[in-house]
């Protein structure tokens, strides 16, 4: 189907331009939450690159791990968080 | 499907696992201890019997026909190597009993000592090279975590470099599977035997056993890859020591071995030398590498590195004899390492130091050790009759026999300053007066009771007859390592007897 | 035969409770053993005097063609009758001579083990054999060098005669293994009953060379020998023992018995004829500068023994039986000087020559069996030595070419220098002024005469009447020459050459004696850096090399510093790699990068340089939350290429990954920059090389498949057999199950270690 | 409603996870989710229960989802004009809901709904912390909020 | 003691059963479809690590009931013994064997012994994690 | 016209998350920051998930999808107010245009209890602290 | 051939800032280091064997093989064991160098050198 992988070759640079993007955020920092948040976003990219990757594909397969990526990516967060209440370095730089 | 090949891998995992389901319980830890080992020797004679007599013995795992499947398969080498596994986890276990203290043992000493002879079981057992990480990394994490058993600041320093080498040394192990299953299609170590000459870019291959051979010559500590070892063997409890020179860098010895005798024949000259300059560089590096020394333990633990080297130069060497000679270089050095290793630790218990500055007056206070101390010491000097001199007389002459003179001047040489590195522990901690003076007490204050002495002098003494008499009675030793390294170098009937028996 | 060598190591073994049981008499008791072993060895003089050899052998290692195998023929029967003879003399004089002292128990054992090791020796048909005896009396002879080990004199001794021997034993080693591959035969007497002559095969110089370097460390020739008369720090007993009559003579005796088999050539004969005299004459020299009684003993016997290599190397029948002779008498006259020595030690605490005279009164047996003695030393008739001497000329003065000119004069000087020290020796304590002693002079008990008694008497009688000795000296020399010499032993050989070398000798020799004070102080020195200071002085060289070069080898090795170890691990691996494709070629690599989608361009240079930033980042966090996007790029490009169970644990193990790192980093601090620019150029350079060798491997293998991979038959059975549509997860828990088994124990083993590792200490310090 | 509802409700998302609706499935759901919660509630671990209506669970889903759409429209403008729009700043908010799933479920949704972000609930639970992105108007911005918690506070008892 | 998270606090109690049911969910289809004991251990110990973060410590120990440590030794058993049945009928270690069993609520089950492997792994996995986790955790307090 | 929504709805799922990356990048300070990455993200992933699930229109399928929309509703306000109140409370700069800070010095540096209105007690919880 | 030669050139990367963090003084870069190369590693291998988009190894329900050819699942399983146990390993380091740091008190390799020599 022409317009769909047209649209899924679209979606694929888009993502990748987000991503390339929110990279240069996670450099730039300044701070560690910053890189948290961009790592965030980093892992919701993922689950798109693997929704689109799934369609592309035609595998529904793929999905599992984007399952696991939503649940999981969460954690890092929550162990970022928990390293800066318990008074990690933070200004880092 | 022969059940004694899998035993030796089974019944120290059952028991590690055993004893860590239970491992508030103190007791029953000591028990698993000894049972294991015992039961881990005693499957270890039994498949060695077996091999003797019915040849190459293969089990293939899940029921899952060669090369589909993980083999386990023991030739002479393997059960041979795996009975002294066994013996030597016995005996460092026994010894445990008294040395280990209840923290060491509450922290899991016991199970992972029966997981490192897990690992290190496997390792000689599998006939499949991914299976061999494997099995590398279990003694590899059970050697990571008795290292640092105690957390003593030496220890984590030592630590550090150990784990970091190691890890390396896995890696590339890792990516040279990779790539040999990328070139061939298959994990089987026979299945690879008998597909290795086919391939038509010979470099390429023997470039991928030269990544086996760093990752194994790091894990075996032979030059220049060495430098973990002489930076944490010294550091551990002193039983955890004597395990470690017992098994560890047996592995990479025995995996080189097995590579290099089955797998990567093809390019001898560019294998086979670099194994031969390895060799003496490792034992000539090794032995100035303990003159340097004046700690008992860092003497012994640089002394390990030297004895490697010996081990490889059978290998290169690659004659019937020379692997013979490597296969009871490794027994006997697994035997006097070990012993001296323990006996280190009944001084430091009577002295309560390692510094050969610090010792002195043993021979008068403790003559029954002395007297270990100089067969164990003299063995690995190469004194004959014992064990040293029968395994040093059998590379020389298969080097000789072979016109690789230079090696053996190295290995000779070597020899000599063992002897001057041997002795002069004994000078030091033996024959010089105790520099605490003639008055001071015969014991430190952690020296064990009436019945602990039994439990350290036992194991020391037991070692201590097995090196006298593998010197004295080394026929049925000759015999045994002269058969397999005949058969080691049968790559038709190895590779026939673990693809052509039939399974599921 | 078996039985004899292995009683002595029981009754060895037994020496501490036999001593503990029989008390002040243990030395009697014990020296019943070399005793009956003494007349075992003599009933097969009639034998060997007939001409005919013993040959016994019992299976050990025929594996390695090692075999308790024995010969008995004359050079073999004449040593075993001196070991255990003169052991007897040895073992009842240290049970007097070391009463009470604390280790006397232990002295015997390893004394009787010597013994047992130096009779093994000279018995063994087998090279291995003999061999193994060899090394035993080197540990043997430490053990007992270092006897008293408290004192750092001894063990420096000690030390210095094991390196030096076994250094030479390791030499010989490889020597007799040479020559059992070389002559095919492990055994003595095959070797020489063989046809062929080794002279012509390519391995002979350099067994010849080995097993050399083996005699001449044992024998202390020059310039080996510094460590002899070091060795003296050992009880008097083993002196007399160990360097009279039996171990220094180890290399003497293999070379006599190799003489048939590897004599006769021109290398044989010059090295062993100029090492022998230059020893010889060495010793002589030597001797006469010591004033200490042991050291001029010592010293002697290294003339001795230079003597006898150079008479072996000169291979006539002459110089075969001067050696048989020489052999006997030095001995006899050795042995008994030497428990002489420890007499007067014992009777006045003096050891210094210049400091003794006048003790015939005190100690008048003493007295008279030293000057029988050293008669015998200084080569005068009647006695046994005065054989042994003219013998010994009459061979030097037959030697080939040059050396028939070299060897006589070096012979006559030592002979010149050892009356004078036969006369220090044997005159100098017991006559003129009787100087202040420590201890009241008193004679010796008889336990310590019996042994110079016999000896110097046997050299007397042996003098007088050449008959006696005459069968087995022959025996010997036929062993030595390799057929019968066919000579008589004579006391008096008329008016000739010798004879008048002899009397000059004398002559010349008193007068040095005259005037031995300011010789010793003159001239005396004038030779000792040669001789003496040098090769001396090359083994301490030789010794503190060794160890500032071990330090500065592991210094620069073991430095410490991780990222040398993993500098040289990676580059050793690049290195090799590399070398394998120059030597094997098969370095081709074709690649294309046409199939790749952008997403995957973007997906793997995003995890580059993610990778990057970690590596140049100096904030801990950034680099941590950077291995986040390497996880989850590196989870995607699984995903990309149709594993999702490895993307599922990627992501899982990386974001766990994080949280352990997170958990455990607060604590630490941030980067410091440490390294110098310069430093992290030649890192980067480093690195890249190992990158790009990596890059270059794997490229060279891609597209490279010989075989069909085996999983086709997992892909076909996994459903069908094993009842699992995801067929990796079928791989791992049923294809490899075993594989994941490991990786269990793994896991359970990083735990345990991790809780061990934070939990352990942390209870330590609550108690 | 009770732990009962929940092990309906998580039995649910068993049988969507697995994606088969079937009894068995359902069966299967009950079990696991009887386990799982079994593991989860625990008198040591000191839990209060909670109560939950499934059906307002959903329609709030749907709410949520169309205030998410709302949401990033406002934001994409700021962050796609070279300008910003906004005046941040972090107010007090003070709390009628008073159960610990009242306020999560509050404080989550102000982060979804436009221009709100929660930052932390006072340890005594009088106060949500919010940062706002346009505070130009921070009384109807109160006033709004003040809503969306009485729905919360009406959704869940 | 730092005071925790309300909002947190609240949500895990919610997505700890979600994350166990899930982590199960894993476990069981594993053979079939993405998933296996491995990933699924992950899951779940990721819940209670969760829960850790959420909560403290001994409240994480308390919902646990079982010593992680233990918890490691028994699931290595389950997957070592796992391998014995077929060595008890004379077959190879871990050759896997397969029981069709009709269970009243689940309708037919495929029972086998690489499921009860690979519940070992599962509980081998959840207590290297959680001993692991806890343990540093409560070194930080 | 599956395959049409399918495509509308990935590149409407993308062109959101490019401008929740566009946000991380562009805004001023981690909060505002957070409004985009939050919103945007969480949205964008849903709808992406949504558009797998329109495309196989399968049971099993749809059921992943809402799953993973159910857990990114779930975790992606949390994570924010967890990472909002972390960067908070070590005292990440606001950006200069702040209006006003209600929360400044409310939390307690030692116990990390909040205050529900100004007190003595609580202060100085922006300053840095050193911790070691 | 698809994007093998891609994954060659990462991984060569992936070695090189591998060799380079631990080639610092700091503990953590080491692990960080340590870390990478087990990742490259993982591609190597993955790489080496072949590369195949969108066909997982998995048999639809009710068939008994694949419907066309699938990625090779064998070198799958072996890179999920060894994530596992590089998992538990490097675990293990991250504790260890937290632990050294804490015995030593300087995140600095130079300060750990008493052990050699
Ligand atoms: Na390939
Ligand atoms: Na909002």
């Amino acid at each position: 189907m022409p317009i769909l992988d047209w649209a899924v070759t679209a979606t694929f640079v888009i993502l990748s331009l987000a991503l390339v993007i929110i990279f240069i955020r996670l450099i730039k920092g300044p701070s560690l939450p910053d890189r948290v948040v961009a790592l965030e976003l980093i892992a919701s990219l993922t689950v798109g690159f693997i929704a689109t990757h799934a369609v592309a594909t035609r595998m529904a397969n793929f999905l599992d791990v984007a399952v696991v990526l939503a649940l999981t990516a969460f954690l890092a967060a929550v162990g970022f968080a928990r390293y800066l209440e318990k008074g990690g370095e933070r200004s880092d730089d | 499907m022969r059940i004694e090949v899998a035993l030796p891998v089974i019944i120290p995992l059952f028991f590690g696992a055993l004893a860590l389901a239970v491992w508030q319980w103190r007791g029953v830890q000591r028990a698993v201890g000894v049972l294991g080992s015992a039961a881990l020797t005693a499957s270890g004679i039994w498949l060695l019997v077996a091999v003797w007599n019915d040849g190459v013995l293969a089990m293939h795992m899940g029921s899952w026909q060669a090369p589909f499947g993980i083999v386990l398969a023991a030739d002479l080498l393997s059960a041979t190597m795996v009975l002294l596994t066994g013996v030597m986890g016995l005996i460092v276990a026994l010894y445990s009993l008294v040395s280990m203290t209840p923290d060491h043992e509450r922290f899991g000493y016991h199970p992972l000592l029966q997981l490192l002879l897990a690992g290190v079981a496997g390792a000689f057992l599998t006939g499949d090279i991914f299976n061999l990480y494997v099995w590398i990394e279990v003694l590899l994490v059970a050697s990571f975590a008795l290292l640092i058993l105690g957390g003593e600041r030496a220890q984590m320093e030592g630590a550090i470099k150990y784990v970091t080498l190691n890890l390396i040394s896995s890696l590339i192990l890792l990516a040279a599977v990779g790539l040999t299953y990328g070139m061939f299609g298959t994990l089987n170590m026979a299945d690879l035997a008998a597909k290795m000459g086919e391939a038509e870019n010979t470099g390429l291959v023997t470039v991928v056993g030269v990544l086996f051979m760093v990752a194994f010559a790091i894990k075996a500590a032979a030059f220049p890859l060495f430098f973990w070892l002489p930076a944490s063997y010294h550091t551990p409890p002193v039983a955890i020591s004597a395990i470690f020179a017992a098994l560890l860098t047996k592995v990479g010895v025995y995996a080189l071995i097995r590579f290099f005798t089955l797998m990567f024949t093809e390019a001898p000259e560019v294998t086979q030398t670099i194994l031969l300059w390895g060799s003496g560089f490792t034992m000539l590096v090794g032995v100035l590498g303990a003159a340097a020394q004046f700690e008992f333990r860092r003497i012994l633990a640089f002394h390990s590195v030297s004895q490697i080297g010996y081990i490889i130069m059978g290998l290169a060497l690659h004659t019937p004899l020379a692997l013979a000679g490597s296969l009871l270089f490794i027994i006997h050095h697994s035997v006097v390492k070990t012993n001296l290793f323990l006996i280190s630790g009944i001084s430091y218990f009577a002295r309560g130091t390692h510094e050969l500055k610090d010792l002195g007056g043993l021979y008068r206070t403790h003559p029954g050790l002395s007297v270990l101390f100089l067969i164990s010491a003299l063995s690995l000097a190469g004194l004959p009759p014992l064990s040293g001199f029968l395994v040093k007389l059998m590379l020389v002459r298969a080097g000789l026999e072979i016109e690789a003179y230079w090696i053996v001047g190295i290995a000779l040489l070597t020899g000599l300053l063992t002897f001057y590195s041997m002795v002069k522990i004994w000078a030091e901690a033996f024959w010089k007066a105790d520099p605490r003076g003639e008055e001071a007490p015969a014991n430190g204050a952690a020296w064990p009771g009436r019945g602990g002495l039994w439990l350290l002098y036992g194991p020391v003494a037991a070692l201590a007859a097995l090196a006298v008499l593998m010197g004295v009675a080394a026929e049925p030793f000759l015999q045994l390592s002269i058969a397999a390294g005949e058969q080691m170098l049968d790559v038709d009937a190895y590779v026939e007897a673990i693809l052509g028996a039939d399974a599921r | 035969m078996l039985f004899a060598i292995l009683s002595i190591f029981v009754v060895a073994a037994l020496a501490p409770v036999v001593h503990r049981a029989t008390g002040r008499h243990s030395g009697w008791v014990l020296a019943l053993l070399p005793a009956a072993l003494f007349v075992y060895f003599a009933s097969f003089v009639p034998t060997v005097a007939a001409g005919e050899t013993v040959r016994l052998a019992w299976q050990w290692m025929p594996g390695l063609d090692v075999q308790f195998s024995f010969l008995i023929d004359g050079l073999s029967l004449m040593f075993a009758l001196l070991i255990a003879g003169i052991g007897v003399f040895v073992v009842s004089y240290a049970g007097r001579y070391l009463e009470g002292h604390r280790d006397l128990g232990r002295f015997y054992v390893l004394i009787l083990s010597f013994m047992g090791s130096m009779l093994g020796l000279v018995l063994a048909d087998n090279i291995i054999l003999m061999f193994i005896f060899w090394e035993l009396t080197s540990i043997t002879s430490y053990l007992l060098i270092g006897f008293n080990h408290e004192q750092l004199k001894a063990r420096k001794a000690a030390l210095q005669g094991l390196i030096v021997t076994v250094g030479g034993g390791l030499a010989l080693l490889a020597g007799l293994v040479l020559l059992g591959v070389a002559s095919g035969s492990w055994e003595l007497s095959e070797i020489l009953a063989g046809e062929d002559s080794l002279h012509e095969h390519a391995l002979y110089l350099p067994l010849v060379i080995l097993i050399l370097l083996g005699t001449f460390t044992k024998s202390a020739q020059f310039p080996f020998h510094f460590w002899l008369p070091n060795a003296m720090a050992a009880p008097t007993p083993v002196s007399a023992y160990l360097h009279s009559a039996t171990m220094v003579k180890a290399g003497v005796y293999l070379m006599a018995r190799l003489n048939p088999e590897l004599g006769g050539t021109e290398l044989w004969t010059w090295t062993l004829g100029l090492f022998g005299a230059v020893t010889m004459f060495t010793g002589a020299w030597m001797a006469i500068q010591s004033t200490e009684i042991k050291k001029l003993l010592a010293y002697s016997t290294v003339m001795a023994l230079g003597t006898l290599t150079m008479l072996i190397g000169i291979d006539s029948p002459y110089a075969a039986m001067a050696g048989a002779t020489f052999l006997l008498a030095h001995s006899l006259y050795k042995g008994a000087l030497f428990m002489l020595a420890g007499s007067i030690d014992h009777g006045t605490g003096e050891k210094e020559v210049p400091n003794m005279g006048g003790l015939r009164r005190a100690m008048p047996l003493t007295a008279a069996f030293s000057v029988i003695a050293a008669l015998s030393l200084a080569g005068l008739p009647p006695l046994f030595g005065f054989v042994g001497k003219e013998l010994m000329l009459e061979a030097a003065l037959g030697a080939p070419d040059a050396l028939g000119v070299v060897l006589p004069l070096l012979a006559v000087a030592s002979a010149i220098l050892v009356v004078a020290v036969a006369a220090i020796v044997g005159l100098r304590p017991f006559f003129g002024a009787r100087p202040e002693y420590a201890r009241t002079p008193h004679e010796s008990p008889g336990a310590m005469l019996a042994g110079p008694a016999v000896l110097a008497t046997l050299g007397l009688i042996f003098g007088i009447f050449p008959a006696l000795a005459q069968p087995l000296v022959v025996a010997t020399a036929t062993s030595i020459h390799g057929a019968d010499p066919e000579m008589q032993l004579k006391l008096w050989h008329g008016i000739n050459l010798p004879l008048g070398l002899s009397l000059l000798s004398l002559a010349a020799g008193l007068v040095i004696y005259r005037f031995w004070d300011s010789v010793r102080a003159g001239i005396g020195r004038v030779m000792a850096p040669a001789f003496r200071v040098a090769p001396e002085r090359g083994y301490d060289r030789f010794m503190d090399g060794l160890v500032w070069f071990s330090a500065f080898q592991t210094r620069v090795l073991q430095n410490g510093y991780l990222r040398t170890y993993v500098m040289v691990t990676m580059l050793t691996t690049v290195a090799l790699v590399l070398a394998t494709f120059a030597t094997l070629g098969g370095l081709e690599i074709t690649v294309s990068f046409a199939d790749i989608l952008v997403h995957e361009w973007v997906i793997a240079a995003l995890v580059a340089l993610a990778a990057l930033f970690v590596a140049t980042t100096n904030s801990r966090l950034a680099a941590v939350a950077s291995l986040g996007i390497i996880g989850f790029g590196v989870s995607l490009i699984y995903v990309f290429f149709s594993a999702p169970d490895l993307g599922i644990t990627q992501v899982l193990v990386e974001t766990l990954t994080v949280i352990l790192l997170v958990l455990v980093l607060f604590r630490l601090p941030g980067f410091l920059k440490f390294s110098n620019p310069l430093t992290r150029v030649r890192d980067v350079i480093a690195s890249l090389v190992v990158g790009v060798t990596m890059t270059a491997v794997l490229m060279a293998t891609l597209g490279v498949q010989y075989f069909p991979a085996i999983s086709e038959y997992h892909i076909a059975e996994s459903e069908p057999s094993a009842y699992g549509r995801n067929i990796v997860n079928v791989i791992l828990v049923d294809f490899r199950a075993l594989d994941t088994l490991g990786e269990l124990f793994v896991l359970a083993l990083a735990a345990v270690g991790v809780y061990a590792m934070i939990k352990f200490r942390a209870e330590d310090r609550k108690s | 409603m009770n732990l009962l509802a929940l092990n309906l409700l998580l039995a649910v998302a068993w049988m969507m996870l697995t994606g088969s609706f079937t009894a068995n499935s359902l069966l299967a759901g009950l079990v696991f989710s009887y386990l799982a919660l079994w593991v989860a509630f625990n008198r040591k671990a000191d839990h209060s229960s909670f109560f939950w209506k499934v059906p307002k669970v959903i329609s709030f889903i749907g709410f949520f989802i169309y205030d998410l759409v709302k949401a990033n429209l406002v934001v994409a403008w700021d962050v796609l004009t070279p300008t910003h729009l906004m005046k941040p700043g972090v107010i007090a908010f003070p709390l009628r809901a008073h159960t610990d799933a009242q306020i999560t479920v509050l404080a989550n949704l102000i982060s979804v709904t436009p221009g709100t972000l929660s930052l932390d609930v006072s340890t005594d639970r009088k106060v949500l912390y919010i940062h706002a992105m346009y505070l130009q108007d921070e009384d109807k911005l109160r006033r709004e909020l003040q809503d969306l918690e009485s729905r919360v506070m009406e959704l869940i008892d | 003691m730092m005071a925790g998270s309300l909002i947190l606090q609240t949500g895990t109690r919610l997505l700890l059963p979600l994350l166990l049911l899930f982590s199960v969910f894993l476990l069981l289809r594993g053979h079939d479809e993405p998933g296996g004991g491995f990933i699924a251990g992950l899951v779940a110990a990721m819940a209670f690590a969760l829960y850790m973060f959420a909560f403290d410590v001994y409240k994480a120990r308390a919902i646990l009931r079982i010593d992680p440590r233990n918890m490691l030794g028994i699931g290595l058993l389950l997957a070592t013994v796992s391998g014995v049945p077929a060595l008890l009928q004379g077959r190879a270690y871990l050759t896997s064997l397969w029981w069709d069993v009709e269970v009243p609520l689940f309708g037919e089950l495929k029972l086998s012994t690489p499921l009860v492997f690979d519940i070992g792994v599962y509980l081998v996995v959840i207590g290297t994690v959680l001993t692991i986790v806890l343990a540093l955790a409560e070194a930080e307090e | 016209m599956i395959e049409l929504l399918t495509a509308f709805l990935l590149l409407l799922g993308s062109l959101l998350m490019l401008l929740a990356a566009l946000g991380a990048l562009r805004m001023p300070d981690l909060l505002t920051r957070m409004h985009a990455t939050t919103k945007a993200g969480a949205l964008g992933g849903g709808t992406m998930v949504v558009a797998v699930a329109v495309f196989f229109d399968d049971g099993a399928v749809t059921a992943r999808a809402l799953a993973i929309v159910v857990f990114i509703i779930l975790t992606a306000p949390v994570a924010a107010h967890l990472i909002g109140r972390a960067g908070y409370f070590v005292g990440i700069p606001l950006w200069e245009g702040t209006l006003k800070d209600e929360l400044k010095n409310r939390y307690d540096p030692e116990t990390h209890t909040l205050a529900s209105e100004d007190s003595e007690a609580s202060s100085g919880s922006t300053e840095k602290r050193d911790h070691d | 051939m698809t994007a093998e030669p891609l994954l060659a050139i990462l991984v060569g990367v992936l070695f090189a800032t591998a060799t380079y963090l631990m080639l610092r003084r700091s503990l953590v870069k080491l692990v960080i280091g340590l870390i990478l190369l087990s990742n490259a590693a993982n591609l190597l291998i993955f790489a080496t064997s072949g590369l195949t988009r969108g066909a997982p190894p998995l048999i639809p329900e009710g068939m008994l093989t694949p419907e066309g050819p699938v990625a090779d699942p064998l070198p799958q399983a072996l890179i999920l064991t060894a994530i596992v146990i590089s998992f538990g390993v490097l675990a293990f380091a991250v504790v260890l160098i937290h632990r050294a740091y804490e015995v030593v008190g300087a995140d600095d390799l130079d300060e750990m050198k008493d052990t050699d020599t």
